[in-house]
């Protein structure tokens, strides 16, 4: 008999496969936005079942949260979009061969790979300044690319800025319901704490800057929502230092190193953990910033 | 077959999905829906892979990566709908 | 014990996927939305008899960042409503 | 088997119980919200009597604690989430867009 194990497995992946076809068939844009919805869902509980409670825990917050907003918050204007003309079957049949190639590939190499030898990650792991792994990697063994990824992040909310219209005062917001407003009052101070211990866990367990600036991102943005703050613009006053401290932080301690050991972000003995902390800190910021920028950007009357 | 060796398949057919609906499909929105998906699928392969290694840990440096992943994977997304928002404009001013 | 925790969540995943073949052959808006609402219930189910199951006490975060996130969604949905309404 | 073992059993059967309840709902009575409102509250329950199931084989009140703050909280977006739809459902009644 098959194990339930193997048996919920099967069914997961099934699902997840049949959940892409509807989206992809849905017909409308809301059924489609909806069926993502429910498809980031199924992937945090596939990360769960392959170990990886961190991205679990990101896709919890991205997927099953910002993603669904920026959809439907795109949906009203998509709607109205103009769009080329359908392409033909000939198109279609081409694009459905290739697709066909492109798996059978995919499954050939997957199947086929030899098995791989143990990592010489695991001999590095107790000299990384956390303790946790998946920390280590990005702040520690790979922390140039956490850099530049906060430098991407910085990139894409003024490039989000540039396209909108100049100067335009908020839209008045259409009146929420005080249930909502109450809701959101409970659930803030529960997002800050979530958030806070999720960066405190980072250091020795699945969590971290990531899934923490993803749920201070998430609660700001369910504030705007509930018209409970007034849209404010993050282009003014001390904001965009703030949106740029993770950066900053990173540069700063880069140099620190350099000047200090002559590799940069190569962390002192003793100081590594105190230094992942902050950096953590700032990242925290910035990935919290930057998704409240880029969900905000577009949404003032000019632009509507 | 294992769990991963089976979800690393099933993020090959995403691409492969994927693949089809960002080319079969016609309205930008569905198109990034599809480019989501197919970033999802690439991120199943790896992680995929990264429990098949010896022992009962997984590798942590493909989980790192999908993490840093996920979080470019949001902004091209939302910098993606600010294209469409700015594209959706432009066509009602010209009328 | 584990078994029976994997069955139960195998039980959970079967009322998700019976409840999205009801929703994708199409209510409503508001039907669809409030019927995401609860698949993230029970998401939350599944990942606590998990975290129990493979003993893997972060799953329990998850479930936790389920159940503050839920509602960000139907907000957005709400709003869209609200807009398009004018 | 021990009795706190038994009665978590029958704490899970019961939440299971709930959670199929309100699916086999959700596919006999399509279409309306009152139903679906009604369902989110089976499924509350559920949850609730999964939680405690939980908490009596993990044996521990920290996650007993855990547990109860999710049930609590999940619950409380079901219901703020209800009536959002609901009145949104109400508004859009007559121009509905699907």
């Amino acid at each position: 008999m098959i194990s339930p194990v193997l048996l919920f497995d099967l069914l997961l992946g099934l699902s997840l496969l049949w959940l892409a076809w509807r989206t992809l068939a849905a017909h409308t844009l809301f059924e489609a936005c909806v069926s993502f919805i429910v498809f980031g869902l199924l992937m945090a509980l596939s990360w769960v079942r392959l170990d990886a409670p961190d991205v679990a825990l990101a896709e919890a917050a991205v997927g099953a949260g910002l993603t669904g907003v920026l959809l439907l918050g795109a949906l009203e204007r998509a709607e109205r979009a103009r769009v080329e003309a359908a392409p033909g079957p000939w198109w279609r049949r081409g694009a459905g061969l290739s697709a066909l190639l492109l798996f059978l590939l995919l499954a050939a190499a997957l199947i086929t790979l030899p098995p791989r030898p143990p990592l010489p990650l695991q001999e590095a792991l107790p000299l990384a300044a956390a303790e946790h792994p998946v920390t280590a990697v990005l702040l520690d063994f790979r922390a140039w690319d956490t850099l530049l990824e906060s430098a991407v992040l910085v990139l894409a909310v003024v490039a989000a800025w540039s396209l909108e219209r100049s100067v335009s005062p908020p839209r008045p917001a259409p009146v929420c319901s005080e249930v909502l407003r109450s809701l959101v009052r409970l659930l803030l101070p529960f997002s800050i704490l979530s958030a806070g211990y999720l960066l405190w866990r980072g250091g020795h367990a699945p969590g971290g800057a990531f899934q923490a600036g993803t749920v201070l991102a998430a609660a700001g943005i369910l504030l705007l929502l509930s018209d409970l703050r007034r849209p404010f613009d993050l282009r003014r006053g001390y904001w965009p230092l703030a949106l740029l401290s993770g950066l900053l932080l990173f540069i700063a301690v880069a140099l620190g190193t350099l000047g200090y050991g002559g590799t940069a972000l190569d962390y002192p003995p003793g100081g590594g953990a105190a230094l992942v902390l902050l950096l953590e800190l700032g990242l925290t910021v910035t990935i919290a910033l930057a998704f409240i920028a880029l969900f905000s950007s577009g949404r003032s009357r000019g632009d509507e | 077959m294992s769990s991963a060796l089976w979800f690393s398949l099933v993020g090959a057919a995403l691409v492969a999905i994927a693949l089809y609906g960002v080319f079969a499909e016609h309205h930008p929105l569905r198109r990034l829906i599809a480019l989501n998906m197919m970033a999802s699928g690439v991120f199943l392969v790896l992680i995929g892979l990264a429990r098949q290694l010896p022992g009962r840990v997984p590798d942590p440096v493909p989980h790192a990566m999908v993490l840093t992943g996920i979080v470019v994977a949001v902004s091209a997304t939302a910098f993606a709908l600010a294209l469409l928002r700015r594209l959706s404009r432009v066509q009602q001013e010209e009328g | 014990m584990s078994e029976v925790l994997f069955i139960a969540a195998l039980l959970l995943l079967l009322t998700i996927l019976a409840g999205l073949w009801r929703v994708l052959r199409g209510p409503a808006p508001a039907d669809r939305m409030l019927a995401v609402q609860l698949f993230g219930t029970s998401g939350v189910g599944i990942l606590l008899l998990l975290a129990e199951a493979m003993d893997e006490r972060a799953l329990r975060d998850v479930a936790l960042l389920f159940a503050l996130l839920a509602v960000l969604g139907v907000v957005a949905f709400v709003r869209w409503r609200a807009g398009a309404a004018q | 088997m021990s009795v706190a073992t038994l009665l978590a059993l029958s704490l899970l059967a019961g939440g299971l119980f709930f959670f199929i309840a309100g699916t086999l709902g959700l596919l006999r009575f399509p279409d309306q919200l009152c139903r679906i409102h009604a369902l989110t509250k089976a499924d509350n329950v559920g949850l609730g009597l999964l939680s405690g199931s939980l908490a009596l084989l993990s044996g521990s009140w920290a996650v007993a604690l855990k547990l109860l703050l999710i049930w609590l909280l999940v619950m409380a977006a079901g219901a703020t989430v209800a009536q959002l739809v609901a009145a949104s459902h109400q508004a859009g009644r007559e121009g509905d867009r699907d």
